[in-house]
C-alpha cells in the first residue's frame, strides 16, 4: 500500500449539489491502492498560493478505468479554485493515506451509515463495497442515513441508489425527506423499527459524529468515524493533525492521535471528546467578505 | 586518465566538508519536518539526502501542544506543534537503528527545559553509532518552557552549548533563531562555546486569528512561521551569521527549489536544509540535489565548492568610461 | 427618533478615536506607499481614507538608494528605496497644502540621521495645519545611516522620541520594528519618553540574491520585507505591544483585505495601515473600509470600537460534559 | 489623461515569434486614453503568486474595438502564466501609464526606430501614429531597424510592413536579414545613404540603447528612448523603478529619474548611463533549473 505522488489529468468536473462538486481523476497509481475511507491531498495549482495540498477522501474509486473520484464543497479559497478548474489540467495528487475503513466482519448484521452534507463523500465508495462484499448476507440492510441542512445541499438520490441499500433522507429545513437531523432519523428508526446495526459508519459535522458516538459507545455498537483535521503533509510528517485520545489510564493527561496516520477513520472510544477544542470545530462556511 | 575524461568524470562534485562532515550533497532535510525519515520511503530513496536531522528530541517522550497545531498564511504556514517526540529512549530503540543501516548521516536535533537536560541528551547520544552530529535546538518559538528563550540571549546560548560541548564529541550545530536583534551575537556566543557549525533559521515567531470565531487559530496562539515566506528573512539571517563567525553555516528557510538551495550557498552557507516543503512535495529533497548538479553542469562549476560563497559584491557600472569605448557606434 | 430608525441609523459606526485623534474609520494608508496621496487620486476618493500617512520626511531632501532598489519575493517584496524624499520645505510648500485643501487627516513621517534633525522636524512640523499627527519612524531597515539603528535599542528609542516630544505638541506615533528580541521593551521605551501611540510593523530586514549573476538583487544589499508574507509576523508583534502598553496601537504589515485588517483590529489595534498592496490594487484603501462595514452589518456589531479587542483566548471544550448532556441521543 | 484600474477580457493569444506571445485585450476605458510608448500594469493571476502587477507596453491601440494590443517574451514565471492563459479570462489591468513617445515635430525629417527583440512591442504602435501623422511629409522616410538573435525571434514581416515604412531586418546569427546588431545596421544605413535622423526612438536591450544614445548625443540627434526598471506600482507611489539621471550641475551626487512617471520614454540626455549599475541589466533569459 505504497503512497503515490502522481500528476493526474482532470476528467470530469461536475457541479452536483449546492456548492458541490465531483471530480473525477486519471491517477491509476493511486486508483490500484486506494481504499474506502482513505483520502488524497491535491495541489490546488502550482506555485505558493495556496501553498499546503488540500485534503479529500475518496468517492468513487474506479481501478479499471485508474480513476478515483472526490465530492467536495467550496467552503473557502482552494476549493473555490479547485471548481474553476477545467477538464484536461493537471493536478498533483498523492494518495491513498490514512487508514481506511475496516470493512471485515462487515456481514455480520445491519450496518448504519451516517452522512452528513458533504460527509456523503467516503460512504459512497463504502456503500459500493459493503454492498458487493459476498460475505455479506443478503438479508441484512445497509441503512444510509444522509441528511443536510436544505435539499439543494444533497446528492441526487439517482447517485447512490441501489438495490440493497436503504436510504433515509432529513434535511434540517424539511425541504427533503424528514424534517431533522441524521441523528434524529436514526434514533427513530432504532426506536421504531428496532434495528440495532453492528456497526455504525459516519461522517459529517463533529458535532453529529460526537453525538453518535457516544451512543453507540453506549450502545456497544462498533464505530468507525471519518475524523478531520488541520493537515499540512497527509503522512505522517508534520504531526499538525493531533487530534486528542482517550487513554483510559491517564484521562487528565493529553496524548494525540494524527488523523492522518492513525486515522481518518476512528472508533467513538478512541477520541478524548472532552478535550476537543472550539477551535477544532471547522468554523462556519459562511462568509461575509 | 589522463586525456580520457569521461561522462562521469565531468559530471560535478556535489560533496561537500562541513567542519568534521563530509556529506555526498549539502542538501538535508530539516528538523520536524521529515519525521524519522521512514514517513517518505515511498516517495524517494532518502539516501540520496545529505543528511538527515530527525525531529526533535527530549529526554522523556512529549505529547506536544493540543490542536490546532497548524495554520497556512500566505505562502507559509505556522506551526505550534509544541516539540512532540517519542523521547531519547524510543529513538534510540526504534528509529535510529533503520536510519543507521540504511547508511544515511544522520543529524539529532536535541532540546530540553534546562541546561541539564541538554547536557544529559548529548552525554547519551555521545558515542551512539548513526549519530553524526547533533543539532542544539535554542529557537524553537512555540513551546513556553526553555526552546526559544536560550537561543535570545547570548549568554544563556553560551550555557546551553557549552554544557552539551562537554559531554560530547560529536560534531555540534547550534541552530539559530531570527527572533532576536542581532543574530551576529547569538552566532558568535554558540561558536565560544565550542559550537562546530550553525544552522539558521528556525521558524519566526507569528500568530493568526479568525475574525469569525474572534479566536487564535493555533491552540497556543504563538507559533513558528515556515515556508517560502520567510526565505528572505533567512537569507539576510545567513548573510549576517556569515558576517559574524567563519565557522561552517547551513541555511534553512523557504527553500523549495534548486535555486532556492543555491542562493544560501552563494551566501556562502556550505549546506542547507529542506522543511516545510517537503510537506507538499515529499521528494523535494531529490529534486533539489538534481537541480543543483544540473545547475553546476551547465553554468559550469566542477563542484559545489566552488559555488559556495562565490557571492559578487562589488558594483560595477557596465557603462561606465573605461567599458564605453567600445561601444562607439562610429569606430 | 426613538421607534423611528432609518437605515442610516443602522450601518455600524466606523469611527476610531486614538488617543487624542479621531478618525471616521481606522484604516490609513502606510508611510513610503502611498506617496503624498496625488498618486492614487485617479483611483479612489482618497478622502474615504481614515487617514494618510506621507513618504517618510528628512529636513533636507534625499535621493535615496542606488537601483535596483525592489524585488519580488513569495507574497512580498523586499524594498530599499533609502527614504528618499522631497525634504521638508518641499513637502510643506508643495504636498501639504493639497492634503490639508482636501480635509484629510494627515500624518507625517519623519526621520533622521541624528535625535538632533528628528527634534529639529518636530520643532518645524509643530503647528503646522494639516498635520494631524507625527510618526517617529525609528524603523527602516534599509539605510545605514539612523533609521533602525534607534528602534532596535529601547534607550535610544527613547532619546529620539523624548526629543521630539520636547518640540510639538502634536499627537506622536512611533513606528516600531520588528527586528528585535522584545519589541515589547522598545514600545514601553516609546510610551515612557511621550509617544502617544505606536504604530507597528516597519518592514522585515530582508536579502536576496541572484545565482545567474552571483550579486545581491539589490544595490543596498539588505532590505525591507513587506506585504501578505509578514502579516503572521505583523500580528504576533501588534500582540506582543499591546500587552506591554495601553496606548492605542496602530496595526501594519501585509493588510490586503477587510479581513487582514479586521484580524490586527480582533487582536486590539485601533486602526491599520495599509502598505505594499496599496501598490497592486491602488483602491484596495476603499475596498477595506467597505468590507470592515460590510462585517460589521452581517456580524451585528453596531461599532468598530464593539469589534476592537474582541479577542477571545478562553478556551473552550464544546463535548466536555456539561455540554454533552443535551446532545444525548436517546433522550 | 486619467490612470484606470480596468477588469480586461483576453480577446486574442497568439504565439507570434519564438517565446513571444500577443495578447489582445478588451479594455475600452484604457484603450480610451493609452498613447504610443505608455504602458499598462498587469495583474498576472488572482491571489500572492506572484504578488506584483508586471509591465508592458501598448503593442496597438484599437481605440474604435475598445482594445489593446501587448507583445510580450516569456522570460520567467509571470510571462510564463501570461501565456497558458485562455481566451475569455479577465485580466486586471492598470492603465494607461507613463509618458509615452513625444510625437510633436515628428514630420520634420527622416525618423529611425530601433528595435531589439521583443522591444519590437511599442514600436508598432509608434509605427502606425507616424505614418498616419498629416503633419509628415510623404518623401520623408521612416526607417525601421529591427534585430534579434536568430530569426525565429523576429516578429513576421507580414504584421510590420506599411507603405511608407523601410524595415532593415538583422539577426546575430543572420538567418534572418543582415548579420550583426541593429547598431551596425544603423551605421550602414548612416555611412552608406547618409541618410540622417532627425529622431531616433529605440527599444531594446540597455546595451544597445546606451550605444545608440551615445551616438545620437554625439551627432545631436534628438532621441526617444523606451528604458525599463523593476516596478512595483507603475504610477510613481514606491519609487522603486529609479534610473541614474545626468545632472551636469552635480555630474557625481546621485539623482533620480523614476521609469513609471518621467519615463518609460526618456532622452539619451537625461541618463547618467555611467552610473547604472550591472544588476539593472536585465539578467540573461536563460534559465538551466
Ligand atoms: C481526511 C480528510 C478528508 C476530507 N475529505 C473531504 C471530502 O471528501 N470532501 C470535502 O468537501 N472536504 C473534505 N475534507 C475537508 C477539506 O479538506 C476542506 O474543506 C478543504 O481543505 C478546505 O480548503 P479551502 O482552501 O477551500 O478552505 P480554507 O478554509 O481556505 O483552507 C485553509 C486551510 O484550512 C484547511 N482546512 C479547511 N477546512 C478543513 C477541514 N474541514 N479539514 C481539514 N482541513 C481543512 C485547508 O486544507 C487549508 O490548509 C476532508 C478533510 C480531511 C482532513
Ligand atoms: C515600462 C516597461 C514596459 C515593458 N514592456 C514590455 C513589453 O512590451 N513586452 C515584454 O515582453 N516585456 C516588457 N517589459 C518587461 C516585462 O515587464 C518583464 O519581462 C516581465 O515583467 C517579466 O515578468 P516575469 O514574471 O516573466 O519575469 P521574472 O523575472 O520572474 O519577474 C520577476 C520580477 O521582475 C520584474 N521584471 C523582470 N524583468 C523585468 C524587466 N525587464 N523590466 C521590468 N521588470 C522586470 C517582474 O515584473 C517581476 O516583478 C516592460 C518593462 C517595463 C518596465
Ligand atoms: C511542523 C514543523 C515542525 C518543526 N519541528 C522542529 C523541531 O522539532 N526542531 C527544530 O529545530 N526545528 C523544527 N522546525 C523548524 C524547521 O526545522 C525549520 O527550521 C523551519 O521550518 C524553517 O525552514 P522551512 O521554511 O524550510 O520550513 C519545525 C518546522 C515545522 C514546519
Ligand atoms: C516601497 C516602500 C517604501 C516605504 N517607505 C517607508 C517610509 O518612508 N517610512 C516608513 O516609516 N515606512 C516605510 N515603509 C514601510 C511601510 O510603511 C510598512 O510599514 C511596511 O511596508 C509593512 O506594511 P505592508 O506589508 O502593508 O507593506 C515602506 C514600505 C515600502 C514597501
Ligand atoms: S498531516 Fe502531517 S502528520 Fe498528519
Ligand atoms: S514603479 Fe512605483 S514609482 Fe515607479
Amino acid at each position: 500500500m505504497a503512497k503515490q505522488q502522481e500528476a493526474a489529468r482532470l476528467l470530469e468536473q461536475e457541479a452536483v449539489a449546492h456548492q458541490t462538486y465531483r471530480m473525477k481523476l486519471h491517477s491509476p497509481t493511486i486508483a490500484g491502492e486506494a481504499r474506502a475511507g482513505q483520502f488524497l491531498m491535491l495541489q490546488v495549482r502550482d506555485g505558493n498560493d495556496p501553498l499546503l495540498r488540500r485534503p479529500f477522501s475518496f468517492h468513487r474509486i474506479q481501478r479499471e478505468e485508474g480513476a478515483v473520484e472526490i465530492l467536495y464543497r467550496v467552503v473557502g479559497r482552494g476549493t473555490w479554485l479547485m471548481s474553476q478548474m477545467d477538464p484536461g489540467s493537471t493536478i498533483s495528487l498523492i494518495g491513498p493515506l490514512g487508514n481506511g475503513f475496516d470493512l471485515s466482519n462487515s456481514g455480520a448484521g445491519p450496518v448504519f451509515l451516517a452522512a452528513g452534507g458533504v460527509g456523503i463523500a467516503p460512504l459512497k465508495e463504502l456503500v459500493d463495497r459493503l454492498l458487493s462484499d459476498p460475505s455479506r448476507s443478503a438479508g441484512e440492510e445497509v441503512h444510509l442515513f444522509y441528511g443536510a441542512r436544505t435539499a439543494a445541499e444533497l446528492l441526487d438520490a439517482s447517485l447512490l441508489a441501489a438495490p440493497a441499500l436503504r436510504i433515509h433522507w432529513s434535511t434540517d429545513d424539511g425541504t427533503m425527506g424528514f424534517r431533522g437531523t441524521v441523528t434524529q432519523v436514526i434514533e427513530q428508526v432504532v426506536r421504531d423499527e428496532g434495528v440495532r446495526p453492528t456497526r455504525l459508519y459516519a461522517c459529517g459535522p463533529l458535532a453529529m459524529q460526537h453525538r453518535l458516538g457516544l451512543w453507540a459507545l453506549r450502545e456497544g455498537i462498533d464505530t468507525q468515524l471519518s475524523l478531520e483535521s488541520l493537515m499540512a503533509c497527509g503522512f505522517g510528517a508534520c504531526l499538525g493533525c493531533a487530534l486528542p485520545a482517550a487513554n483510559p489510564d491517564h484521562p487528565t493527561s493529553d496524548h494525540y492521535l494524527h488523523v492522518c496516520k492513525d486515522g481518518p477513520i476512528f472508533s467513538a472510544g478512541s477520541i478524548q471528546w472532552d478535550r476537543i477544542r472550539q477551535q477544532q470545530i471547522a468554523p462556519p462556511i459562511f462568509r461575509c467578505i | 586518465m589522463g586525456q580520457n575524461t569521461t561522462a562521469a568524470d565531468r559530471s560535478p562534485d556535489l560533496s561537500v566538508h562541513l567542519g568534521p562532515l563530509r556529506l555526498k550533497n549539502p542538501v538535508m532535510v530539516a528538523s520536524g519536518t521529515f519525521g524519522y525519515g521512514q514517513e517518505y520511503e515511498d516517495f524517494l530513496d532518502i539516501r540520496e539526502i545529505g543528511a538527515i536531522v530527525v525531529k526533535g528530541i527530549s529526554l522523556a517522550p512529549r505529547s506536544g501542544n493540543p490542536p490546532p497545531r497548524i495554520v497556512e498564511t500566505p505562502a507559509g504556514m505556522i506551526n505550534a506543534i509544541g516539540l512532540e517526540n517519542v523521547g531519547l529512549e524510543v529513538f534510540l530503540d526504534a528509529k535510529l537503528p533503520h536510519l543507521r543501516d540504511l547508511g544515511i548521516p544522520t543529524i539529532v536535533n536535541i532540546f530540553g527545559n534546562t541546561v541539564e537536560e541538554y547536557a544529559e541528551l548529548a552525554r547519551r547520544l555521545d558515542g551512539q553509532p548513526g549519530v553524526a552530529a547533533l543539532e542544539i535546538n535554542i529557537s524553537c518559538p512555540n513551546v513556553k518552557q526553555g526552546g526559544m528563550v536560550f537561543g535570545t540571549d547570548p549568554t544563556l546560548a553560551c550555557e546551553v552549548v557549552g554544557a552539551v560541548r562537554h559531554r560530547t564529541s560529536l560534531p555540534l550545530i547550534t541552530k539559530l533563531t531570527p527572533n532576536v536583534t542581532r543574530i551576529g551575537e547569538v552566532a558568535r556566543a554558540a561558536v565560544d562555546a565550542g559550537s562546530d557549525m550553525l544552522s539558521c533559521i528556525n521558524t519566526v515567531a507569528a500568530l493568526a486569528v479568525d475574525i469569525y470565531s474572534r479566536r487564535p487559530k493555533l491552540a497556543n496562539v504563538i507559533g513558528g512561521l515556515s515556508g517560502p515566506a520567510i526565505k528572505p528573512i533567512a537569507l539576510r539571517c545567513t548573510y549576517e551569521v556569515l558576517q559574524a563567525v567563519r565557522c561552517p553555516v547551513i541555511g534553512i528557510g523557504g527553500i523549495a527549489s534548486a535555486t532556492d538551495a543555491l542562493e544560501f550557498l552563494l551566501l556562502g552557507a556550505r549546506a542547507v536544509q529542506i522543511g516545510t516543503a517537503n510537506f507538499t512535495d515529499p521528494a523535494v529533497a531529490r529534486r533539489v540535489v538534481e537541480g543543483i548538479e544540473r545547475f553546476l553542469e551547465v553554468e559550469g562549476f566542477r563542484s559545489i565548492e566552488e559555488f559556495i560563497g562565490a557571492l559578487d559584491l562589488e558594483c560595477t557600472f557596465p557603462f561606465a568610461e573605461a567599458s564605453c569605448q567600445s561601444l562607439d557606434l562610429d569606430g
